[in-house]
């Protein structure tokens, strides 16, 4: 009668179910925590690269003499190799933020390879912007772009001379970074740009280049023989050396018989101008030759005109490059940052 | 044994566990996954970059005229095209349009894929010190766009009859601001 | 469950016993229900409680560190977002701050940001408030010229970060040490108290500069000075140079000169110099305080002349004998001279002897006894020469008896001991011998025998009889006759009335008088062999008549005792000696002995005007005085010999004299330090006062003078300084040191005079006696007061001393002569007089004049003033004249309004002129020119709070 | 019959424990999950709006206009600017003060409800104004 008695099973059912209810939600439990709270490192390093890249561009830095500490500064960059000193290397000229000084952004790079020995590695960078922890490390690379450049095409900053004016810090990897853009202004110092001036013997200079610009500007004064005739031509010229085929387009032209009227003169970016000039030849001449130039030259042609040209692989200019302390180059800093 | 198979209370019992375990799993997980999108912070952070590019591209664009004064003011050829300066005191009442150069250099700051209106504010005192403004870039932007401003100061020679500030301060210094609102398409 | 029941109870109502026992059994309803609640109960409860371990680990722990991992990196980045941007805009001055946001809680975890130093470099840390979680965010070579501090509790409910920037004082080290000039062993005190730093915090460390450093201290209240011995055999300069580090760890040092003498020089008394400004780097429009700083250096030195007067107080109660004759109280007459306590082990001859029957006829007679008497010496003697031995028995339970009996037949003199029924066991017999230990009167030839009495050695007889005494007064005497073999008399009388009995021995002195009472009992051993004299009697208010029995029984020695053992050995005895002296012939002189022992313990007091009778001191205290008639003066001994074999005891000896006589002592000694050429005067007061001695330079005179001196009357103090000052006017000699030492007792209760045109009566004579000290003090006449005793009056007297450090309390004569003392060397210890320091400030540099205070020696300085001149501002203090060891320290406040280093006095004219030791010429000391240097200098912090 | 009733009755009876047991153990489990990732949702909005909120590059806009204007123009020329301005922040809910101190000594206050800034300017300070050597102008 017991045995027959089915009421007892009843509980084995039970736990049947109940079991399986269990075994089921501890399963899925397993991967359940990363969906209630997901770890969110990009606050830590998005501040990480802020701090960064404001340390940079917004503050000119400091030192102090640790043996006698009322002797202290702004000016790093004549102090830091000595001794006793400790020093954090913004690159911001003196009271004026975002204007980089260009000994600090010198003296920043020699700061940075006598400590590390290359440009490669952000030991010493991570340092002294505080991106070493004891529970972790943060990695950083520091570039100096031209304004045209997006995160997918990157253009470096180089100076008349080709060098890349400023890359720091391993490379970038494919995980999980965090990108601060800086638009700051260098001084328009000689080094950053490819002044064409006017020479009274000679009408037309030729310049080579690579495209995009960083910036172009012309000046034009006033004319030297105002009775005279004059004319500023500006040409991009592309060419395959190999071929000879050439192709060009005319970007800024000003022909006046007689050279008296003073609404020409004045402060002209190029550019735009030049690198949409650029841009467009460049498909044609592959539609046309279905070949790819190998040279790039700007052309100008300038008669009795007091004027110079401003070529910059650096970045934008802005203001009187010759005579305005306040003239500038634009161009983007940008700090990367990941946790490792 | 026949009992065994045909009792249906133990069934109820198993299909309730798993059911109500399901069910249970289901709501939280659509709960939680939910309230992930609506998560502020990636915005957020665009806008941080956003907002300093947009103050960085004012100042730079800030192109102090050094040796003047109030009186003499440097003619227009020595003010850099792309400059603010030029670009306010280049403004014509009748149809205020920014210089193309002001607007290249400023686009080539700011990548292609954030748009951007422009305002330019000021305080009329020959008209009870109300504050007027002048749309030059007329984007309407989305809601969590950021605004950043930047006051250029004016000097009395450099506002000219056709200016739209003419009249508002009398041969005085005028603080104009412009405000530039800028968001990711 | 209720419907089972139901069945089971049901068939209760209705069924038969088997029928019943059968539904009970094979009832399995109520199984299935009770089996599946308990498995079902069971499963649930392990289910839950896995369910429930289990999904606490996975979920709310690991989630809970995500969540806070991002919390904290938000508050860290927000906060640090916040420094940087507060810190790049640089507010050269004022206050910038921001308000700091962040989750009170997070899965209930509280949250605290806060600052760490981690190996130099800092950092923010986010932390949990138990510490379990934790985040840092670098801060990197941020913080390289501004601190950073505060900590930011959740909870809290204003959250901020403020940065600010104030003016910074760099540490300004300033060294102080005294002495600088020593010889070779003694140690230097050194002092960093003045070092400034930005908020007071400082870490020093001295290097001593003889090749010892100092630990490196945290000034605080238990680190503020340093302390270090110099050696040096030759003479030598070191350089002691102070180092401090303040917050930030700016360094700062500042040196001075220490000279070490081998110790056997003594060099000149020399003045040191010193003037430092703290701080020396301050920023505009602050305030800089300058110290000068003198301090007399070097030692007691060679004669130099001094004109003193003495002022002695010799109202009544300076003296035990007036007090005595008016008040009936000696004692406040007295004060104490010396005071001698310690402690003395007797001297013990022990010997031992068994005895091994007893019984209540065996008698042991332990006799110890010397021959020597040293006739004429008389310490031995108190009531006879046998007190010089005592005798002590020990049985063999250990108590110990005193002899019961004395040996007084010559030449033998000594104690007995007699045991009658004694335990058997080892005896033990203990001598002590009462004498001093005066060779060659110490020793003694010691003889002990022990003797063994049966009782029949021994026979009674006795004689009995009455004797009738009729009415009123009446008398009966009984002779008898006692022989030599006689051991023991035992006298007794009887009746049924009242009547009195007194016993004379053969010399007719009484050994018993017994009062009142219907029965005598009287009884001794070894009575005097002779003719005894019983006396009966009444008086005659006892009036009826009565017959009064009597029976005189004698114990008589038959046979001899055998001697069991016998000693004989030299004895001898040691005793603590006190000795102490009275220079003078004083009035009075008392001494107060005093013992622990409770057995007889002797003092003699040897000296003029005692004789040498030894004094039991085991009792009481005892106190001896010398008669009026004799003149104590002389050297004195106490000797004092413990007479207790058992232990040993502890004694004081306290002499006292009166307050006169230790005045007087004081003076003379202090006479006796002055030299040739120094003179002394006397003025005595009491109800008024007299010149008993004008200035002389024979002190032998002012001693006699002295010595004349008596006490009584009252106490007029301002009399006694008009007398003095007036004869140091008169006949004082210019150039010398002047000097007043004025000693009292009591309270100033007589004036009723003028002074400084002005009358006072007696109930002004405080201010009477200070007018006069003010008008001496004037004259530039030092004034030293001594209060005596605690009746003194010595708010007064420290009023009237030239200086707290002129004021001397004594309680007791010997404290009294040290004052003397001290005064008469003080007076030679001066390294500098009529100094005059001069500091004058430039154009430019403003003195604040309600800052100028003086730190130390306010008393030396004499007159104070600031003086316009055509160089600047000048301070002068002039100062009569500093004292070895004398310190002078005063501050006073300035401000520059020009930056930069700012020169803080103007040099030669900002000088101190003295005259050093000898004090025939003049030196100069120019001031150093201390510069102060006015810098922008400025410290920013960053704070959480 | 009978049976069938009571089995029913037995079911019921566990059926509801079983029940409030599984909803009570789920229902803490969520809600406490919940809290916990309602506050994972909002971390980095503190530090966001520190960053977005921080007014330096205005305040910097003030301190040139100060440095870089004011030399130019006379003082009620200033006065008026300085009302300009006022006004102008005024309208973005910010007060914002220039106030001359002394002859070349300047107070710049900004102050919203995020931020106090205060701090004394001097026109001839040259920290602020400082010409580069070498490298060309600007």
């Amino acid at each position: 009668m017991v045995v027959k008695e089915e009421k007892g099973r009843l509980s084995l059912d039970m736990l049947i179910g109940l079991s399986i209810f269990l075994f089921s939600f501890i399963f899925i439990g397993q991967f359940l925590p990363s969906v209630f709270a997901d770890t969110r490192s990009e606050i830590s390093v998005f501040s990480e690269a802020y701090k960064v890249s404001v340390l940079l561009v917004e503050d000119p830095g400091r030192w102090i003499n640790l043996d006698s500490p009322d002797e202290k500064g702004f000016h790093w960059e004549n102090e830091w190799y000595k001794n006793n000193i400790s020093y954090r290397p913004g690159l911001a000229r003196v009271g004026r933020p975002g204007f980089i000084c260009l000994q600090k952004l010198v003296e920043f790079k020699n700061a940075t390879f006598t400590n590390q020995m290359t440009y490669e590695d952000d030991s010493w960078v991570r340092d002294v912007f505080g991106l070493n922890t004891p529970d972790r490390t943060y990695h950083v690379n520091i570039t100096l772009l031209k304004p045209q450049s997006t995160a997918y095409s990157p253009y470096y900053s180089k100076d008349k001379y080709g060098n890349v004016v400023l890359a720091i810090g391993p490379p970038i990897p494919n995980k999980k970074v965090s990108r601060y853009e800086r638009v700051i202004n260098l001084p328009a110092a000689s080094d950053f740009l490819n002044v064409t001036k006017t020479n009274p013997s000679n009408e037309n200079y030729e310049v080579n280049t690579t495209f995009p610009l960083g910036g172009a500007l012309i000046v034009i004064r006033e004319s030297i023989n105002p009775s005279a005739a004059c004319w500023v031509q500006i040409k991009v010229e592309l060419e395959n050396t190999t071929s000879n085929n050439i192709l060009f387009e005319t970007i800024y032209d000003l022909n006046l018989t007689t050279c008296n009227d003073p609404s020409i003169f004045g402060i002209y970016p190029l550019t735009s101008q030049l690198n949409e000039a650029y841009e467009d030849l460049y498909e044609e001449f592959i539609d046309t030759y279905n070949e790819i130039p190998d040279t790039n030259e700007i052309t100008l042609r300038i008669k009795n005109l007091n004027c110079s040209v401003g070529l910059s692989q650096v970045g934008e200019i802005l203001g009187d490059f010759e005579t305005d302390v306040e003239a500038r180059i634009v161009a983007k800093l940008v700090v990367t940052v990941w946790e490792g | 044994m026949r009992k065994l198979f045909h009792n249906e209370e133990a069934q109820a019992f198993t299909l309730e566990g798993i059911t109500a375990a399901l069910l249970l799993l289901i709501v939280t997980y659509a709960l939680f996954e939910s309230s992930v999108v609506v998560s502020p912070i990636w915005s957020e952070y665009g806008n941080i970059q956003l907002k300093q590019k947009g103050y960085d591209v004012l100042r730079s664009l800030d192109v102090h005229r050094t040796s003047l004064n109030q009186s003499a003011c440097p003619d227009l050829s020595n003010l850099s095209r792309n400059s603010l300066q030029y670009m306010l005191v280049q403004l014509n009442s009748s149809d205020p349009q920014p210089n193309s150069e002001f607007l290249n250099a400023m686009n080539a700051m700011l990548d292609p894929s954030i748009k951007k209106r422009l305002e330019v504010y000021w305080v009329n005192q020959t008209n009870n010190n109300t504050i007027q403004s002048l749309v030059l870039i007329n984007n309407t932007p989305i809601p969590d766009a950021v605004g950043v401003g930047r006051i250029i100061v004016l000097y009395p020679c450099e506002i000219t009859s056709q200016s739209p500030f003419n009249g508002s301060v009398n041969d005085t210094a005028l603080a104009v601001e412009v405000r530039m609102i800028l968001w990711y398409v | 469950m209720s419907i089972c029941l139901k069945k089971i109870l049901k068939p209760k109502e209705d069924v038969g016993v088997a029928a019943k026992y059968k539904e009970v059994v094979d009832d399995e309803k109520a199984v299935s229900p009770l089996l599946e609640y308990l498995m079902l109960v069971t499963i649930a409860s392990v289910f839950v409680l896995l369910l429930g371990l289990y999904l606490n680990s996975m979920f709310s722990e690991s989630v809970t560190r995500t969540v806070l991992e991002n919390q904290f990196a938000d508050v860290g980045a927000e906060i640090t977002a916040q420094m940087v941007d507060m810190y790049l805009l640089y507010p050269s001055n004022g206050v910038f701050s921001a308000k700091i946001y962040m989750p009170e809680k997070v899965g209930d975890y509280e949250i605290i940001s806060e600052f760490e130093n981690i190996s130099g470099k800092q950092y923010l840390v986010i932390r949990s408030e138990n510490g379990e979680f934790k985040k840092y965010v670098g801060l990197g070579n941020l913080p390289l010229d501004f601190t950073v501090n505060g900590s930011i509790h959740s909870m809290q409910e204003e959250k901020n970060i403020t940065y600010s920037t104030e003016n910074y004082i760099y540490p300004t080290a300033i060294l102080l040490a005294g002495p600088t000039l020593i010889k070779s062993g003694m140690s230097v005190l050194f002092d960093p108290q003045f070092t400034k730093t930005n908020d007071g915090y400082f870490e020093y460390q001295i290097d001593f500069g003889d090749g010892n450093v100092s630990d490196r201290l945290i000034y605080d209240d238990l680190n503020d000075t340093v302390e270090h011995t110099y050696y040096s055999s030759t003479d030598t300069n070191y350089t002691a140079t102070l180092y401090v580090w303040d917050r930030l760890g700016y360094t700062a040092n500042d040196s001075l000169r220490i000279r070490v003498l081998p110790s056997s020089d003594t060099p000149d008394p020399e003045m040191y110099i010193d003037k430092f400004v703290s701080p020396g780097y301050a920023p505009l429009g602050e305030p800089v305080t300058i110290h000068l700083f003198m301090r007399g250096e070097g030692f007691r030195t060679s004669p130099r002349y001094l004109d003193v007067v003495h002022v002695i107080d010799v109202s009544g109660s300076m003296s035990p004998d007036y007090m005595d004759y008016y008040f009936g109280d000696r004692d406040s007459g007295y004060t104490i001279y010396h005071q001698f306590s310690g402690s003395k082990d007797p001297v013990v001859w022990e010997g031992t002897f068994e005895i091994n029957e007893t019984g209540s006829d065996i008698i042991y007679e332990i006799v110890a006894y010397t021959n020597d008497t040293y006739g004429s010496v008389s310490y031995w003697y108190s009531s006879g020469y046998y007190d010089a031995i005592q005798l002590y028995v020990e049985g063999p339970d250990g108590s110990v008896g005193n002899s019961n009996g004395i040996i007084n037949s010559p030449p033998m003199y000594g104690k007995k001991f007699t045991i009658t029924n004694p335990q058997t066991g080892n005896w033990t017999v203990k001598v002590v011998g009462l004498f001093p230990d005066e060779s060659p009167y110490n020793k003694i030839d010691l003889h002990v025998k022990v003797y063994k009495y049966n009782s029949s050695m021994f026979t009674t007889q006795s004689e009995t009889g009455s004797v009738y005494l009729g009415w009123g007064y009446d008398s009966e005497d009984v002779y008898f006759n006692v022989e030599s073999n006689v051991t023991n008399l035992i006298v007794r009388t009887d009746s049924n009335k009242y009547h009195i009995v007194q016993i004379y021995n053969p010399s007719l002195t009484t050994v018993y008088s017994g009062g009142y009472s219907k029965i005598h009992y009287w009884e001794t051993d070894d009575p005097d062999d002779g003719t005894w004299r019983l006396r009966i009697y009444k008086y005659y208010y006892t009036y009826s008549p009565r017959t009064v029995d009597y029976n005189i029984t004698k114990k008589i020695l038959v046979g001899s005792p055998d001697l069991i053992k016998s000693w004989d050995v030299d004895y001898f005895s040691s005793s603590e000696e006190i000795e102490f002296n009275l220079p003078i012939p004083c009035e009075d002189l008392e001494i107060k002995l005093a013992s622990t022992s409770v057995t007889p313990t002797y003092a003699w007091i040897e000296g003029l005007g005692y004789n040498l009778n030894p004094i039991d001191i085991s009792t009481s205290t005892r106190e001896i005085r010398a008669s009026d008639s004799v003149d104590p003066q002389g050297d004195y001994t106490v000797y004092i010999v413990n007479g207790y074999s058992e232990s040993s005891i502890s004694y004081t000896v306290e002499t006292r004299i009166g307050k006169l006589d230790a005045a007087k002592i004081s003076a003379i000694n202090f006479n006796g330090v002055l030299v040739n050429n120094d003179s002394v005067g006397l003025v005595k007061y009491s109800s008024s006062a007299s010149l008993v001695q004008w200035l002389t330079d024979n002190k032998d005179t002012v001693n006699t003078s002295i010595l004349s001196l008596y006490g009584s009357g009252a106490t007029n103090i301002g009399e006694g300084i008009r007398i003095a000052y007036e004869e140091l006017l008169a006949n004082g000699t210019s150039g010398r040191i002047q000097a007043i030492v004025l000693l009292s007792d009591g309270n100033a209760n007589r004036a009723d005079g003028m002074c400084n045109g002005t009358y006072y009566s007696d109930s002004e004579a405080d201010d009477y006696a200070l007018c006069w000290a003010d008008q001496a003090k004037a004259a530039n006449i030092t004034i030293y007061t001594v209060a005596l005793g605690d009746d003194a009056d010595k708010t007064l007297m420290e009023a009237i001393a030239s200086g707290s450090g002129y004021y001397y309390e004594a309680e007791r004569a010997d404290e009294l002569v040290r004052a003397y003392e001290q005064i008469a060397t003080e007076l030679r210890e001066k390294a500098a007089e009529n100094i005059t320091v001069t500091d004058v400030l430039p154009p430019g540099v403003e003195l604040d004049e309600s800052s100028i205070q003086i730190l130390l020696g306010n008393d030396l300085v004499d007159n104070f003033q600031i003086i316009e001149t055509p160089n600047g501002t000048a301070l002068q203090w002039t100062i009569p004249q500093i004292n070895i060891s004398d310190i002078w320290h005063v501050s006073f406040r300035v401000e520059s309004n020009t930056t930069g280093l700012i020169g803080l006095n103007v040099p030669t004219v900002s000088n101190v002129t003295y005259y050093p030791y000898p004090f025939s010429s003049m030196e100069v000391y120019y001031l150093p020119n201390e510069t102060v240097l006015y810098t922008t200098a400025q410290s920013s912090s960053m704070s959480l709070g | 019959m009978k049976n069938i009733n009571r089995k029913d009755e037995i079911l019921k009876d566990e059926r509801g424990q079983v029940l409030i047991l599984f909803s009570l153990i789920v229902a803490t489990l969520i809600a406490s999950l919940s809290i916990l990732h309602a506050q994972n949702l909002i971390a980095g909005v503190e530090s966001s709006r520190a960053f977005l909120s921080f007014p330096k590059d205005e305040v910097r806009n003030l301190k040139y206009i100060v440095k870089l204007d004011f030399g130019h123009l006379d003082s009620d020329a200033e006065e008026n600017l300085i009302d300009q301005i006022k006004l102008l922040y005024a309208a973005k809910g910010t007060y914002v003060d220039v106030e001359r101190v002394s002859s070349s000594k300047y107070k710049l206050v900004y102050s919203n409800t995020e931020v106090y800034f205060s701090e004394y300017l001097s026109v001839q300070d040259e920290e602020i104004w400082l010409p580069e050597t070498g490298g060309g102008g600007g």
